[in-house]
């Protein structure tokens, strides 16, 4: 059995390189020079959102939006974590950063391991109809959300769960499942089989052998379903807006009542600042666990 | 009895995602069936009166608008952001020294909502603020780059920050697909004196059509889900005319209040995804079960 | 004890203080207030948030609406009666009457007025005006005039925002200025086919075209402070805009009738907006008793008084002293209380007053679609008689 | 007492494809039974029949004489090793052989101790925490063995569990598991496609083609008097030659013409009187084709032959040359000169010949 | 001429880690040169310097007289079929073997003539039109054949082109390369961890071990003369035995003692006269030990050994016992009957002995 966690090897395509001519050096300068290019349009938005963030208000109204800060401050940052006002209440984004932990950490949680158990019996314990299913949890993937925030409201007030954050986790589980359930389906169908008919006649039955061969195996797609599901979780506004209510607001709210004030004068700044902030957690998890992403990718989630 | 239960287990468990997923989706499409049968407004309603709402639909130019936009954008996005990407995990499989952090940099649009980026890319994008200001400051009054404000352009200018977004994360799709290449067939192909060029044309791309169904089936996903970009980017603008199926159903579902109309919506933009995805996902688990 | 949550959409600045001065109000008199804070899209999010919240069994207590809208949830069967606050305070009297009849229900009463926003008004950079010799237009062609005149002195005429609903607060300026109060009324309130297809209409857009000339290039997408700005600091001269860009210009220490002008735009009548709160039906004691002191807060002096001076607007109620207004919210209750007597006092299209939002959206979207092209406006009169028929 | 295993009639569907097709075998305790056959042939599906992996479609199959239709594989005492060893990748050497008695709630004092027992017993005492990953492949597929070994079961099934290594590993291996059979006595079903492994290993062959079995015996019966063409061919490396040539029964003995490649016929005579059609296949192992003067006796008779290819081999050289239109391997001592090109007399040994009708492929003496 | 292949001290390091270590070898035209070693000794490391796909971190490497290492693989004028044969999955058959003729601009009847002769050759000419997926193992190992066929080149590398096919099929493309070989006239490289492949295909073998060479020589010099241990040990299946004795010069001849289990040690008696240290390791093939009277001659002498394990292998047996504590395999003749347990006699053929000084492992004579 290979050693399904071992990075893959890179396959060295440019073929070996030589004694290096001049043509070769400039072929290799180019290279770098179009991955810069490439790097600063990717980071120009960041760029424009950090600068305006250090600017004071005075300087964003008199000098050019995109232009380095003159003098930096961090009073922008602090004004939107704790003193920005979005609506009566003047504590910043912070109430909400937590709301939306609350909701993104067990909404991962759940929706990775009901999309685990999934995949791992459409993969692996194949039955008649398995396949359809699985096609139809999938499908749900493509639903616009707009459509469902009507009905959604209706069964949520019917369950008694309207407003609250677990009712705000059920909806982000639901709308999930169909993601995680294709990664690890994918995943776990590159495991053979004969792994779980070992563990079968050693007597382990459906839950054991998820438990103490799958899930231990799982780590890359993990990475990469948390990942997703962090991030669509964490980001999403349609239904933090919709299935909230006072007290349990996620932070994009709490982002959007501070950027999109209607009236009144608009400090750029604190928005700025506010954005990154409301950003700041999936920008980590990129940063963090980018490397698992690409390896949990190749090992399975890509591969057909 | 247990053994009954023992075999049966993995239907039960995948049942309840599978309940969930009927009633939460295809119910939930079912409702909206229902819906645009009827003429709902501020709430739905729930008598029955034929295709009126399907009839004033295909009468109003904003919702022509809006089709059209979605092919052009759909097809945009996707395209590009799939060549792009592919592009871009080519160089990125050189040898390059500081690999890791400029993947990091592609990748990291990816975790960002648009809502928080939109207000970044509208200063960025407006002429008066941005690059075409920033280029004219450079001595070079005649620069024009004035998508955003431009009606027949601006749609081109969501597609320039949509594909901002996702290519990186195509572009580690891409990544992913071409490590996972055979070692010995790229250096079968050596031997055989293939440029790398073709090398890739001719072996290492086509041998990757998992990746780009993948790869297509996530843009797609993000194309569908791609509400928050408009709005945040031009609000539909100017006039409508960057509206999409997604923007102009919420609009008329949530600020006119013709929820009919916007179930109307909702179902022909359904049936577009359907067509499209359908084949898809039968190829894909047909040639599983071969 | 009296409970609300209130849904609204004044998330920041002098609206979110203002609002704080009704929620210590409610506090004062026992009352707990949560808050429910839902901004952007003008409210589109909060509707989006208030449908849910309805369908779920779960309305907040009092929110923010306007409009036919408040008729329109009503017909829904949702909205709650509170018509013996309505009573006990007299509202009838003190509210004029053309306000008073968006805040009834088949004759009961179902909202709370907060203030009067006058939307036909137009701003001007005083010392650009000074320095070109213009006078505050009083007619279309002297604006048109004014406008040629600062575009050859290098000066945008005219700074505007490229956003459907601003698009629509012009358009709507220029029905009333040039088809004068009964035109309007015709056209933008009772959806007249004659009128809308009418040579007067034609006019209309004819002038809009003309508007879009003496708009910069940059205008698509632009907030409409950032327009307030370029008159602020002299880049453009005018601006038409609702009395909260008065807010704009005061917040940055502009004194108004020295750094800036105000003034009706070209033409006779008084378009109005008014925010107001409408009650949800609620269960519970406490929640009744909530909507009940909101509602009376709400109409209160004090409450009339601190947040109109926040916000720009002028009180609902007629008899708030205006002693610490500014000059500009003089003119604009003088102006309400004339147009209300001669029946110039109309509702707002492009503020969801006069339209429910399919009819209105439907005129926007011909307004935006015509200002953001080289469409005729031949064509353009055409598209609009069909998207109001449309809509219905 | 009851056979350990029997298997009556089974057949197994996979949907409307037959993919094993009235299968009857049974094995006494103590008996290593070998299935062997081309890929597809069936062999893995009927190893997870008996397993319990797989439900038959039909037919009965008993271990111990119980039937075991409804048992699960837990229930059924068996262990089994697979050809990709199946290790649980991120468990530990000790705890993938402990796993099996962990579920089953052996208390850990008897896991400890036939932990310590099988390992000594394979020798990988040392590798007990590793994980699967940093092992050999000759080390995983030991661990692999302790797996099935701590169950201490009735019958023990090996799913081709050498083909994964190096030729020189899987010599030992099999030498392992066959000094594993003689010690513990067990009983034992195993798979492989490799007729030498079947050959030194059983005490009955199974062989298999297309899900139907074609002979069923020990393995010099298999060996020495294969029941068919396919078989025939199938068993033995190099295979045995199949020689298209003309019967005639002459009295006592029957005369064997066989085409030779640009020369007359060679002629040999079988010394013993057969019922042979005119057209028949004559099977000769490479062993009995021979240098002259190392077989004696009767049966051997000689004939030069053109060389085509020579393969030494080491121990033996392997020579090629072309007989009834097709290629003829003998085996040649590693002493004798044999180049390509030259000619040379061979002594064709026919006490152990094969015939067998061409179309139907039946043996047929 | 020049020899096709001339590498002198050659080096290779990955980083710090030296994989190849002062490489020398020379292959003349028309030579088949097989590398042997287990796995991870660099065999494959070696080939991709060969053919330039890894470069070389030191010494010289020379192809027909031209020094290399500048050159890119593709104009080295070599051909390379790999172990998984790294076919291009989404070309037909046809394309797989003529991209490399298109690539270089060969016109397309040159191409299609070639393609036709090599498809002819190899068998291949039903599946041209097929993708990859869809062909067997063998039927891929032909085409990879085919694609190298093609380029006619000066010089054809294999990295174990055969370990990917089962047993049967393995024989049977053996033999093909063989036949290849001799029609060709070509020079090839060939890498195997298989030892009979090495000793049926080679002209030459080198066998390796941690990237250094431990032997360079023909199959039988390294079949009946190994360097030292590990090549004696490597090469042969079943393995030559290797076990300890004491030796004693005694005049003429050399008197030979090896422990025998639970009984008098054996004794044997060289013939000649050898200079050897008192322990040393006596190398005796499995063949060279028989049953008596088979062999004859001088150098023939018998023991009897009490019998472990049985292995009945078709053509021959093979019999385990245990000399000088360690496993001793003898190769009998089928017929013979042999038992596990029984005392058996033994003829042991000292004509082709090795001897081994146990330290070093070096060859003694
Ligand atoms: N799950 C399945 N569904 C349909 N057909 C199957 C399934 N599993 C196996 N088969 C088919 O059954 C036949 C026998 O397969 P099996 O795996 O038993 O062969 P095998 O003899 O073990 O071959 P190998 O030597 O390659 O392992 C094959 O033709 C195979 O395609
Ligand atoms: N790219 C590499 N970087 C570092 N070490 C490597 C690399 N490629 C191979 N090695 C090391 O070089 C040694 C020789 O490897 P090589 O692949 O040549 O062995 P091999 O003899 O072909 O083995 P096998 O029989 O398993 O194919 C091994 O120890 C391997 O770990
Ligand atoms: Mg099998
Ligand atoms: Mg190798």
């Amino acid at each position: 059995m290979t050693d399904l966690t071992a990075a893959p090897r890179r396959p060295d395509v440019a073929g070996v390189r030589r004694r290096s001519s001049a043509g070769k050096i400039a072929l290799r300068w180019g290279l770098y020079a179009i991955l810069l290019v490439f790097a600063l349009y990717y980071l120009m938005p960041l760029f424009v959102m950090l600068t305006t963030s250090l600017k004071s208000l005075e300087e964003i109204r008199t000098g050019d939006l995109i232009a380095l800060p003159r003098e930096i401050t961090f009073d922008a940052w602090r004004t939107a974590w704790s003193e920005a006002c979005t609506g009566i209440q003047c504590e910043g984004v912070r109430p909400y950063f937590w709301n939306s932990v609350l909701i993104a950490v067990p909404g991962v949680i759940i929706s990775t391991l009901l999309g685990a158990v999934n995949g791992y019996v459409v993969a692996q314990w194949q039955f008649r109809g398995a396949n359809v299913i699985f096609a139809l949890m999938l499908f749900g993937c493509f639903i616009p959300f707009q459509v469902v925030l009507l009905p959604m409201a209706r069964l949520l007030g019917l369950m008694g769960i309207a407003g609250t954050i677990p009712g705000l986790i059920f909806v982000h589980v639901i709308y999930g499942i169909g993601f995680t359930t294709l990664f690890f389906r994918n995943y776990y169908v590159t495991i053979p089989s004969e792994l779980t008919k070992a563990a079968k006649v050693d007597g382990a039955g459906f839950l054991r052998i998820f438990w103490a061969i799958f899930l231990p195996l799982s780590l890359p797609i993990v990475v990469v379903s948390v990942i997703w599901q962090f991030t669509q979780i964490w980001n999403d506004f349609l239904f933090g807006v919709s299935f909230s209510q006072a007290g349990t607001q996620p932070v994009t709210v709490a982002l959007n009542n501070i950027v999109n004030s209607t009236t009144g004068v608009k400090a750029y700044n604190v928005d700025m600042a506010a954005a990154i902030i409301a950003a700041l957690p999936t920008l980590l998890v990129y940063v963090v666990a980018g490397k698992y992403f690409i390896r949990g990718l190749t090992a399975g989630s890509v591969k057909g | 009895m247990a053994r009954w239960f023992e075999t049966h287990l993995p239907k039960m468990v995948l049942a309840p995602s599978f309940i969930a997923v009927l009633i939460f989706v295809y119910g939930f499409i079912g409702w909206t069936a229902w819906v645009s049968l009827t003429r709902s407004r501020l709430l739905p309603k729930y008598e029955i009166e034929g295709f009126i709402q399907y009839d004033r639909l295909f009468d109003s130019p904003r919702w022509d608008t809006a089709l059209n936009n979605l092919f052009i954008f759909g097809g945009l996005y996707i395209g590009i952001s799939m060549v792009l990407g592919l592009i871009l995990a080519i160089l990125l499989d050189q040898n390059i020294r500081t690999e890791g952090a400029i993947r990091t940099v592609y990748l990291y649009p990816m975790a960002l909502s648009m809502i928080v980026t939109g207000t970044a890319w509208k200063w960025i994008l407006n002429p008066g603020l941005g690059i075409e200001a920033m280029v004219q400051g450079w001595g070079f009054p005649n620069f024009s780059f004035d998508w955003l404000v431009n009606p027949d352009m601006a749609i081109y200018a969501i597609v320039l920050a949509a594909i901002w977004q996702s290519s990186g994360f195509v572009m580690a799709l891409f990544l992913a697909g071409l490590r996972s290449v055979d070692t010995e067939i790229i250096r079968a192909a050596q031997v055989d004196g293939i440029p790398t060029w073709r090398v890739y044309t001719a072996i290492i791309i086509p041998s990757m059509a998992p990746i780009f169904l993948s790869a297509f089936i996530v843009l797609a996903h993000l194309a569908i889900k791609s509400f928050d970009l408009v709005i945040a980017l031009t609000g539909g603008g100017p006039g409508y005319a960057t509206d999409l199926p997604a923007t102009y159903m919420y609009a008329m579902a949530f600020s006119r209040g013709d929820i009919g109309q916007a179930a109307s919506s909702a179902m022909i933009m359904m049936l577009v995804v359907f067509a499209i995805i359908v084949p898809y996902l039968y190829s894909e688990l047909r040639a599983k079960n071969d | 004890e009296p409970q609300a949550e209130v849904l609204h959409w004044w998330t920041s600045g002098g609206e979110a203080k203002a609002v704080a001065v009704l929620q210590e109000e409610f506090a004062e008199q026992g009352g707990t207030w949560t808050d429910m804070p839902v901004a952007g899209g003008g409210g589109d999010a909060a509707m989006t948030a208030l449908r849910a919240r309805v369908l779920s069994g779960n309305a907040p207590t009092a929110v923010q609406l306007k409009g036919p809208a408040i008729q329109e949830w009503y017909e829904e069967g949702v909205l709650a009666d509170i018509s013996n606050v309505a009573e006990e305070e007299n509202w009838s009297e003190v509210l004029p009457a053309s306000i008073a009849n968006h805040m009834k229900c088949d004759g009961t009463w179902c909202a709370a007025p907060v203030n009067v926003h006058r939307v036909d008004w137009i701003w001007a950079n005083a010392d650009v005006l000074e320095q070109n010799g213009i006078e505050m237009p009083s007619t279309w062609d002297e604006f048109n005039a004014a406008a040629e005149k600062l575009q050859e002195a290098g000066v945008i005429p005219l700074a505007h925002g490229g956003q459907a609903w601003q698009d629509a607060t012009v358009f709507e300026t220029v029905v009333l200025g040039l088809g004068g109060p009964d035109f309007y009324q015709s056209a933008l309130v009772d959806l007249d086919q004659e009128a809308l297809t009418s040579d007067t209409m034609k006019a209309v857009f004819d002038q809009m075209r003309t508007l879009r000339g003496y708009v910069d290039d940059n205008f698509s997408g632009r907030d409409w402070n950032l327009a307030t700005a370029m008159v602020m600091n002299g880049e453009a001269a005018f601006q038409i805009m609702g009395d909260w860009a008065k807010g704009e210009f005061l917040a940055a220490g502009k004194e108004p009738g020295e750094d800036f002008l105000c003034a009706s735009t070209p033409g006779d009548g008084f378009l109005y907006n008014v925010d107001s709160f409408a009650m949800f039906d609620v269960d519970g004691e406490d929640k009744r008793a909530g909507q009940e002191l909101l509602a009376e807060l709400i109409v209160g002096q004090n409450f009339q008084k601190v947040f109109n001076l926040n916000k720009g607007s002028i009180p609902a109620r007629t008899d708030v002293s205006l002693e610490e207004f500014d000059s500009c919210a003089h003119t604009s209750s003088e102006d309400m209380q004339a147009s209300s007597e001669n029946g110039s006092l109309l509702p707002s299209y492009a503020h969801g007053m006069a339209l429910r939002g399919a009819q209105a959206g439907a005129i926007t979207d011909v307004v935006t679609a015509h200002f953001n092209s080289d469409m005729s406006s031949d064509e353009a009169v055409q598209m609009l008689a069909d998207a109001v028929a449309n809509s219905m | 007492m009851a056979p350990i295993l029997d298997i009556r009639n089974l057949y197994k569907n996979y949907g409307t494809t037959e993919v094993l097709k009235d299968i009857n075998v049974s094995i006494e305790s103590g008996e290593f039974l070998v299935l062997v056959g081309p890929s597809g042939c069936g062999k893995s599906t009927l190893l997870n029949c008996i397993a319990g992996l797989e439900p038959i479609s039909g037919g009965t199959l008993a271990i111990a004489g119980e039937d075991m239709t409804d048992v699960s594989p837990k229930d059924r005492d068996i262990a089994m090793v697979f050809q990709s060893y199946a290790l649980y990748p991120t468990m530990s050497v000790a705890k993938n052989i402990t796993f099996g008695m962990k579920v089953r709630g052996v208390d850990s004092a008897t896991q400890e101790r036939k932990l310590a027992e099988v390992a000594r017993q394979l020798q990988i005492e040392p590798l007990l925490n590793r994980r699967p990953g940093q092992l050999s492949g000759g080390q995983r597929q030991r661990v692999a063995m302790g797996r099935a070994l701590v169950r201490d079961p009735k019958l023990f099934l090996f799913d081709e569990p050498l083909s994964n290594l190096d030729a020189k590993l899987r010599v030992e291996m099999r030498t392992e598991i066959k000094a594993l059979h003689q010690n513990l006595g067990a009983s034992m079903v195993y798979v492989t496609h490799d007729q030498i492994e079947a050959m030194t290993l059983a005490t009955k062959i199974v062989v298999m083609k297309g899900g139907v079995i074609q002979q069923i015996g020990s393995p010099s019966e298999i060996y020495n008097r294969p029941a068919n063409l396919f078989v025939a061919d199938f068993m033995g490396s190099p295979a045995m030659n199949l020689i298209p040539a003309r019967a005639q029964g002459n009295g006592s003995g029957t005369r064997i013409e066989i085409a030779r490649e640009g020369g007359e016929p060679i002629v040999l005579t079988d010394a013993r009187a057969r019922d042979l059609p005119e057209d028949v296949i004559v099977g000769l192992r490479p062993e009995d084709i021979a240098e002259p003067g190392f077989r004696h006796g009767e049966a051997v008779q000689e004939a030069s032959c053109k060389i085509d290819i020579v393969e030494p081999a080491g121990a033996d050289t392997y020579v090629m040359t072309h007989l009834g239109g097709k290629p003829v391997t003998a085996r040649l001592h590693s002493e004798t000169e044999a180049a390509p090109g030259a000619t040379h007399t061979f002594a064709f040994d026919l006490s152990k010949v094969s015939y067998f009708e061409p179309e139907s492929g039946r043996r047929l003496n």
